[in-house]
């Protein structure tokens, strides 16, 4: 396979994909290393935008997407054809805020922060697939646990937890990486 | 919830905007605010009467009140009876120490639900920039769904950066050194927004290409100091693209 | 708008739409007259080709769309057999364990011992080749009995179920407690 050929293969499967494919995905179709595909994907980013064309290539949840470019956007609510989200209310926001700090959690502890139910909250979120049940908590009544789901990271163009918005004094995941509170 | 509610009135219909509230702590949150009072220093009399006032609007113009509203109405209206009471006469110390502040714990959620609104209003930044970007929709390939794993992304700490930096800069000094250019006179301000022109055009930059045309070491620490201020503003992505490859510098994605 | 803009607003349009779109579409989102967009679509579609891409422009029925290129079928199958790296969602991997130790199991007898239902996750693990129907309960209503396949082996790293660590009952129960809280 050429230099070029691997490109375009890289390419197909990220546009075929409905999912971000991982650079060991790639890597394991293509039979180039992680390395070389990391490189290609490299190439391939630069020539989205040199090119300036309308798609770009996005790192998001672990992996690779394509997605337009954020100046098209314009255009493209113009286009009925073109999917378009209903932004999450303020409660949703609100809740999946909590979980997304504080899990996993369950539902009781979500309601003492925020002071109000929040079944219909966590119903649209499950619905959304923004988040999901991860097990059960240890004592009366093993309640159910809530976390955030890969669709979560897609749909806030994270790429990890870790990219979540830091709080001050608020640092509740212990994924929050190193480097970030080193200053 | 609704933002606006149309209320049929005797001439016509007309619009009342309501302030609309997630939940008891939300609406709270807004009196105090709005009286610019202290939350440690809660003025529950005045407080209270104004949350009640708000439940009897909404009533009134035949709005549910939901039972939260309720339930916090009776918890401030037993803080306020806890606080009307008179105080014992204390005869020590200790027991004056003791006797807590009724209000202490209702300050406790306000201030964690604050905490929780202010991460609130940064998902929906975040996803107003998200909303940006469109992936493909049309015809999914059957099947073709592929789940993909939580790699983690080549990350790079700050550390890394520190020592890519003091490589570069020794590298660097003796060509800086011969060249004696006169010296440039740039903030750490004006460099943050150098990279991030920088970025808008091209949105990857190698790390050492950053500091490559500098002519002075003031310059290229300065630059340096711009750097770890955008990452820390969360303005720029610092990643390793291969394991021993260079440090890339990339735009925040999501943010125009 | 500049003719290297439109293309990019054209592309971005066609990628984007979850139908084909039209020249007329096209033509009133960019507010340029159809002749230009045709030509622009024209140009489009042969840089697809010129640079070897993986994906390119097709006409169908209704309008353009985009596709992957035919000999892209080849890695794409291969991307269906890709072997999930995802690890397992703690709930199934609850379930998965239930099952794994006392199969041949029904629905049922499933979700009484996780305290919820179970659908989604035997979905998942059915179509992983995790789990496998292996027959109907004798009974009432003869519910299907699931049990682990040769996959589940071989996703494990096991020669056989008899590898599976020893736990009685109780430490069961707790071992996947502690597990779902471990983080």
């Amino acid at each position: 396979m050429s230099w070029r050929q691997a490109k375009a293969v890289l390419e197909a499967l990220i546009f075929a994909s409905s999912e971000p494919v991982t650079v060991k995905e790639m890597s394991i179709i293509t039979e180039l290393n992680e390395e070389t595909v990391r490189i290609l994907l490299f190439e391939l980013a630069q020539e989205y935008n040199d090119q300036q064309r309308g798609i770009q290539l996005m790192e998001v949840a672990g992996g690779y997407q394509l997605v337009t470019k954020p100046e098209m956007a314009v255009y493209l609510e113009k286009l009925k054809k073109v999917p378009r989200q209903v932004p999450l209310s303020q409660a949703a926001l609100e809740t999946l805020a909590i979980i997304a700090y504080k899990q996993p959690i369950t539902r009781a502890e979500i309601e003492t922060i925020r002071g109000v139910r929040v079944d219909s909250s966590l119903t649209t979120l499950l619905e959304k697939g923004l988040i999901e049940e991860t097990g059960r908590k240890e004592g009366p009544g093993r309640p159910i646990l809530y976390g955030t789901t890969k669709e979560f990271l897609k749909y806030f163009g994270l790429n990890s937890l870790d990219e979540l918005p830091i709080v001050d004094d608020w640092i509740l995941n212990q994924q929050i990486q190193i480097d970030l509170t080193a200053d | 919830m609704v933002k606006t509610e149309t209320l049929k009135g005797e001439k016509g219909a007309y619009q009342v905007t309501l302030e609309v509230f997630s939940g008891p702590l939300d609406l709270l949150l807004h009196l105090i605010e709005r009286a610019e009072i202290d939350i440690y220093n809660i003025p529950i009399v005045e407080i209270t009467d104004q949350f009640l006032a708000y439940l009897q609007t909404m009533e009134f113009l035949d709005l549910q009140v939901a039972a939260d509203f309720l339930l916090m109405a009776a918890t401030l209206m037993q803080i306020k009876a806890r606080m009307l009471l008179p105080r014992p006469v204390l005869e020590t110390e200790e027991e004056a120490v003791e006797e807590e502040d009724p209000r202490v714990e209702l300050v406790e959620r306000l201030l964690e639900y604050k905490k929780v609104k202010e991460v609130a209003a940064r998902l929906q930044d975040k996803e107003r920039e998200a909303s940006k970007f469109f992936p493909r929709a049309g015809g999914s390939f059957p099947d073709l769904e592929v789940a993909a794993a939580a790699e983690p992304a080549g990350r790079v700490t700050l550390w890394d950066l520190v020592q890519a930096f003091s490589a570069l800069l020794e590298s660097l000094l003796p060509r800086l050194e011969l060249k004696g250019m006169p010296e440039e006179q740039y903030s750490i301000q004006d460099k943050m927004d150098e990279i991030l022109d920088r970025l808008a055009r091209t949105p990857q930059v190698f790390f050492s290409a950053l500091f490559a045309e500098l002519t002075s070491k003031k310059a290229m620490i300065t630059s340096f100091l711009a750097l770890l201020e955008l990452i820390r503003m969360r303005k720029v992505l610092v990643r390793q693209e291969m394991t021993f490859g260079e440090i890339v510098i990339a735009r925040w994605e999501g943010k125009t």
